[in-house]
């Protein structure tokens, strides 16, 4: 791997959640450094509860860091805040873990998938609808389903939607937390293959969540461990 | 637990002061001037100079913030002011009436209690059958009885036609037993359905599946686990009935004629005599406040993550 | 003496939901032997939960169920208040979701000492055999168990009571329903160990819910394949599977290459009255369609499929 | 859901009846229900006056219908208020936490904790009968309620994944507000809009009876119950009817927010593993 352009990068986060009655876990980061290249599939491993979605919502900018910065693209971002932030905002996208409630349950799917074009001030032109065709026939998503509402679905096919929501803001780095692990062995064999395919067809970057061993090994490149919210060991395979 | 009773005193320390300021306000914003009201009683209409000398002995003069401070100063060392129509300091009348409308509201209360409880457990032990759907049909209907006109019809009933009970007057539990009917029957209504859709909302958690899987028998299943986990809300509803069964004393202590402090803020209204007025609001205010604040905290008691606290064997 | 073992014929469960008849469980006849514990595997959906509850007759309310189920010779399905006394005494469960089935408010001294009633024991008896039951069960000071809050205990502690709840009476036959499902790695070992320990503990026969291929490797003698409400094949299924579904099952796991089943291919009706898995069989001929698929193969491996076995 | 259905049917049936009834009533109302002949005073039923007359010798047929108007269309318009003050202040309390978060609640707190009935008496008595102060007293004691409902459910919609998600698609502020928070409440607050509009219709008839809502001369049911009183042994009939007539009112109230509150669970039922 040549050293590829950094395209999402965080220095030395520390994150301490104070022990509030709300809060079970104590998850703290100390100092933990992550950079993700251009085109990589970059893998996060730990058990659960060691910070890898905490991570994951620090460099979505969804939770302030106690200190440390988020770069994208080489500029820091995490002082910016409004429009500044918007190539950021569609540059990165996020895929959740829990399939049943990653979309508005009073919302028809369709709707779900095409209103985040409007955050960005998109109008919803011919171009667009072609791009959504397209990407349907790549996840293998039948028009039908975007009529239907969420708890009417199967969590492979929402999966899919989610995907298909985040893409169709040409994103640049998806975050998947854990996306395939509620999901069925043979649905995420099939997520797995979309999701390789789509890393070639878009040239994505991939931030890939996950606890089981065996999936890291075979989708991704580069494989980080972290463990009670520390990184271990960097970069321990590279295949 | 401390953070929790901490929470909660601060809480009640700015609720008793809202209430103060609103009993306040009420005052300020009575029609009429106090310091004239005060001299034109009996019929002797007096002249600008001396309402200005009575203002200035009331402090009326001083801005309102003022006022506010000096009065409440007052009411904290029990002066709560003297009533218009009888002249007799207000806190003298309030602790006579006091004791009428707590064996009333208690009264209701105990019924309330039970009531909710035993129905609503009736109701969600044989959920979907005949009982269920009577319980269901009775809850509706003592919802939308207007408190006063089911007085008025338990009066005609019992009173006039069999004369069984006293239609008003204070003496032992018969005069009690139409008004607690009056003022437990919505409250309890509402304690019923509130225990039906918990306890049914707990069959459907997998701890009770586990313990039907235990070889309990139904009473066990239900009273054993399903009810101590569904009685909380009950209990901290319990805290707001109070708020309704005062309310509702307005109303049953002017028909039943029963001197407790409902039928004196009816009074003072009519007499136009707000200092006692201003009293009620005050002390209403506070029972409730500190009562809630008891239920709040026993409901707290009951969930042993609370009790027990967090730590980890 | 030789442990009852459970027959089960043509037994189906539908769901009445508001969309109409859902059929969850589809004719499926088998036998569990005692003495062995057997998986039953498959993904979300395939109606395993649903097969365990039925069993043990705890389907909810809106769930109608035909077909019968034996337990040696008694009939389970018809006499439900005896069942009440088999529940617990003979046929235990260890429940779903640790954290969530164990009563939130009631001390575990409470939840043992309802499991121990059926066996008639005085207070004090009770209480030494709660004790002896936490200990077999690996807690070195079963006094201060005994005295704590649910929420007090660790996810493996919490799962260790509930398998010491289940085996109270030491009954014959155990049902674990998804017993590693939400746990990390360490914690499905960990729950791995006490199944296995189970048996010490005197338990013959028990029968594993579960979609994790890992613990019914190492724990089961014999594991059935469901899919589609239907058992497809029993037996040695992961070393050497005979039916398709189980053959494009375990390709699709991560070690083996992640080769996803194919899609249901278009115009096919997905619920045929034939072979459940008939739509996205590649070798389906018209005949899968129409006609239920024999068993074929011995007692110990037998498999539902026209060409496979 | 064919209960739901059939509480629903007969809900809204009673309802446009009563509702009808009360607009029509001016062209139903066989007599003007103020005009007085004190030489038919306290009749029974009869042909002439199908409900009898009351003490004023008054025509109760026409009274009873104009009597529903005034206090279902004052109930709508103080639920209406409060909910929308409410709902402002819960959403804002809910969805902002931190100050903005605790000087509200303190503020609920500080509104709930003075009983309803008596606050209400206290500001209706105060500044006098009439409608707008009667209006001033309902919106002022019930507001309150409905903010904190409406806060837990925003705190409950706030931390769902799908609101996260939203979040980190890019989504502002407004939009999850308006398009994604307040969509998903408003089942729950129909509920307990319809539970609360009852509870307004008893508030107005409980303070018209002890003559601090609507006035005498005005033909409402708690009025003319209150007027009763004095005849109640010997025209029991002019206590009954009215009473009557409320009644089937709130329960038809009653009934259709308990219909609605079916119809929002159901699909809490749903098999979860299909």
């Amino acid at each position: 791997m040549q050293d590829k352009a950094k395209i999402l990068e965080a220095k030395n986060i520390t994150k301490i959640f104070q022990n509030g009655f709300g809060k079970k876990s104590i998850c703290s980061l100390k100092n933990v450094d992550i950079t993700l290249n251009e085109g990589e599939i970059l893998g996060l491993m730990g058990p659960s509860g060691c910070g890898k979605s905490t991570l994951a919502r620090i460099l979505l900018r969804l939770l302030p860091t106690d200190s440390g910065e988020v770069l994208w693209k080489g500029e820091a971002i995490t002082k910016k805040c409004g429009h500044q932030l918007l190539a950021f905002q569609r540059g990165v996208q996020f895929i959740p873990q829990r399939p049943e409630s990653s979309f508005d349950p009073r919302l028809r799917l369709g709707k779900s998938v095409v209103e985040p074009l409007s955050f960005f001030k998109e109008s919803w032109s011919e171009k667009n609808r072609k791009r959504l065709q397209v990407l349907l026939t790549q996840l293998s998503i039948s028009e039908e389903l975007l009529g239907r509402y969420p708890h009417q679905v199967s969590g492979g096919e929402i999966q899919r939607l989610a995907l298909c929501r985040a893409l169709l803001l040409q994103p640049e780095v998806l975050i998947l937390d854990e996306s395939t692990s509620m999901l069925d062995v043979s649905v995420q064999a099939q997520m797995i293959q979309i999701l390789a395919d789509l890393q070639e067809k878009h040239h994505l970057s991939y931030l890939f969540i996950t606890h089981d061993r065996e999936l890291a090994n075979y989708f991704c490149n580069r494989i980080i461990v972290m463990e009670k919210g520390e990184i271990l060991k960097k970069g321990i395979l590279q295949n | 637990m401390k953070h929790y009773l901490l929470q909660k005193l601060f809480s009640l320390f700015l609720v008793l002061f809202g209430i103060s300021l609103a009993a306040f306000v009420l005052g300020i914003l009575t029609p009429g001037n106090p310091a004239e009201l005060a001299l034109s009683k009996g019929g002797y209409s007096p002249t600008p100079e001396q309402i200005k000398e009575i203002e200035i002995e009331m402090g009326l003069d001083v801005p309102y913030p003022v006022q506010y401070v000096k009065w409440l100063n007052r009411v904290l060392h029990g002066d709560l002011g003297t009533s218009y129509a009888s002249s007799r300091p207000v806190r003298q009348e309030l602790i006579e009436r006091i004791p009428i409308t707590l064996k009333l509201g208690s009264c209701a209360m105990v019924v309330t209690c039970i009531n909710g409880i035993l129905i609503g457990c009736i109701a969600a032990a044989f959920r979907g059958k005949g009982i269920d759907k009577i319980v269901q049909l009775g809850i509706n209907i003592s919802l939308s009885l207007p408190a006063f006109w089911f007085a008025l019809l338990l009066i005609l009933f019992f009173s006039e036609s069999l004369g069984w009970l006293p239609t008003s007057g204070n003496g032992g539990i018969r005069f009690l037993i139409m008004p607690t009917t009056v003022l437990a029957l919505p409250a309890s209504a509402t304690a019923a359905r509130l225990m039906r859709s918990s306890l049914l909302a707990e069959f459907g958690k997998p701890y009770y599946l586990a313990a039907i899987a235990r070889g309990t028998n139904r009473f066990e299943q239900i009273i054993k686990n399903a009810l101590p986990n569904a009685i909380v809300p009950v209990i901290a509803l319990m805290g707001n009935t109070l708020g309704g069964l005062l309310g509702g004393s307005v109303i049953v202590e002017t028909i039943f004629a029963l001197p407790g402090i409902g039928s004196y803020a009816i009074e003072a209204i009519y007499g136009r005599d707000y200092p006692a007025l201003q009293g009620y609001v005050l002390v209403t205010g506070c029972v409730y406040v500190l009562v809630s604040l008891l239920v709040d905290g026993i409901s707290l008691l009951l969930d042993p993550k609370v009790r027990v606290g967090r730590r980890r064997l | 003496m030789v442990g009852k073992s459970l027959f089960i014929e043509e037994l189906s469960v539908d769901f009445m939901i508001s969309t109409g008849k859902v059929r969850a469980v589809d004719g499926v006849s088998v036998v569990f032997e005692s003495g062995k514990i057997t998986g039953l595997i498959g993904e979300s959906g395939c109606g395993k939960s649903v097969l365990g509850m039925a069993i043990l007759d705890l389907l909810p309310a809106y769930a109608t169920l035909n077909g019968k189920i034996d337990w040696g010779e008694q009939s389970l399905n018809e006499y439900s208040i005896r069942k009440r006394k088999l529940l617990g005494r003979e046929i235990g469960l260890i429940p779903q979701s640790p954290s969530e089935s164990l009563n939130p408010s009631r001390k575990v001294k409470a939840h043992l000492n309802e499991a121990l009633r059926p066996l008639g024991l005085k207070r004090q008896e009770r209480y030494k055999k709660a004790e002896k039951l936490l200990r077999d069960f690996g807690f070195n000071e079963p006094k201060r168990i005994l005295k704590a809050y649910p929420h007090e205990l660790s996810g493996g502690m919490q799962q260790r009571v509930l398998c010491a709840i289940g085996t109270a009476c030491s009954p014959e036959w155990i049902i674990a329903d998804e017993p590693t499902k939400g746990l990390d790695s360490e914690l499905c070992k960990q729950v791995q160990q006490t199944l296995q320990s189970l048996r010490i503990q005197g338990i013959k026969s028990m029968l594993v819910i579960t979609h994790d291929l890992q613990l019914a490797e190492d724990l089961c003698d014999t594991i059935a394949v469901m899919y589609g409400g239907q058992i497809v094949e029993m037996g040695d299924v992961l070393h050497h599977p005979l039916h398709p579904y189980t053959k494009a099952f375990l390709d699709a796991l991560p070690k083996n290459g992640l080769h996803p089943i194919s899609q249901i291919n278009k115009g096919v009706e997905q619920y045929s009255k034939g072979c459940c898995f008939a739509a996205r069989c590649l070798k389906s001929r018209p005949r899968c369609f129409q006609e239920k698929p024999p068993y074929k193969g011995d007692k110990m491996h037998w498999v539902r499929c026209f060409d496979a076995g | 859901m064919k209960k739901s259905d059939f509480q629903m049917k007969i809900a809204i049936t009673l309802l446009s009846f009563i509702i009808l009834s009360g607009l029509l009533a001016p062209w139903l109302a066989p007599y003007d229900p103020n005009e007085i002949h004190m030489a038919v005073r306290l009749q029974g039923p009869s042909k002439e006056y199908l409900f009898g007359t009351d003490a004023l010798g008054r025509d109760m047929l026409s009274r009873i219908l104009y009597g529903g108007r005034a206090s279902i269309l004052l109930a709508l318009i103080a639920t209406t208020l409060s909910m929308t003050l409410g709902m402002i202040i819960g959403v804002c309390a809910g969805y902002f936490t931190g100050v903005c978060d605790i000087v509200l609640t303190v503020v609920t707190q500080i509104f709930q904790g003075i009983p309803g009935t008596c606050l209400m008496i206290a500001i209706a008595g105060i500044l006098g009968p009439g409608m707008n102060h009667l209006l001033l007293a309902l919106v002022v004691t019930s507001w309150a309620g409905f903010s904190r409902i409406v806060r837990t459910e925003t705190l409950r919609i706030r931390e769902q994944p799908y609101m996260e998600g939203l979040r980190a698609l890019g989504a502002g502020t407004s939009t999850l507000l308006l398009k994604h928070l307040i969509p998903n409440m408003l089942p729950n607050v129909v509920v307990l809009f319809t539970t609360r509009v009852g509870r307004s219709v008893l508030s107005i008839a409980s303070l018209s009876y002890l003559g601090l809502g609507l006035q005498p001369p005005h033909p409402d049911w708690s009025v003319m119950i209150s007027d009763a009183r004095l005849h109640y042994r010997s025209a029991p009939h002019l206590i009954i009817v009215p009473g009557l007539c409320m009644f089937t009112l709130l329960f038809a109230i009653n009934l259709l927010g308990d219909a609605l509150r079916d119809r929002m669970d159901v699909r809490e039922e749903e098999v979860k593993e299909w």
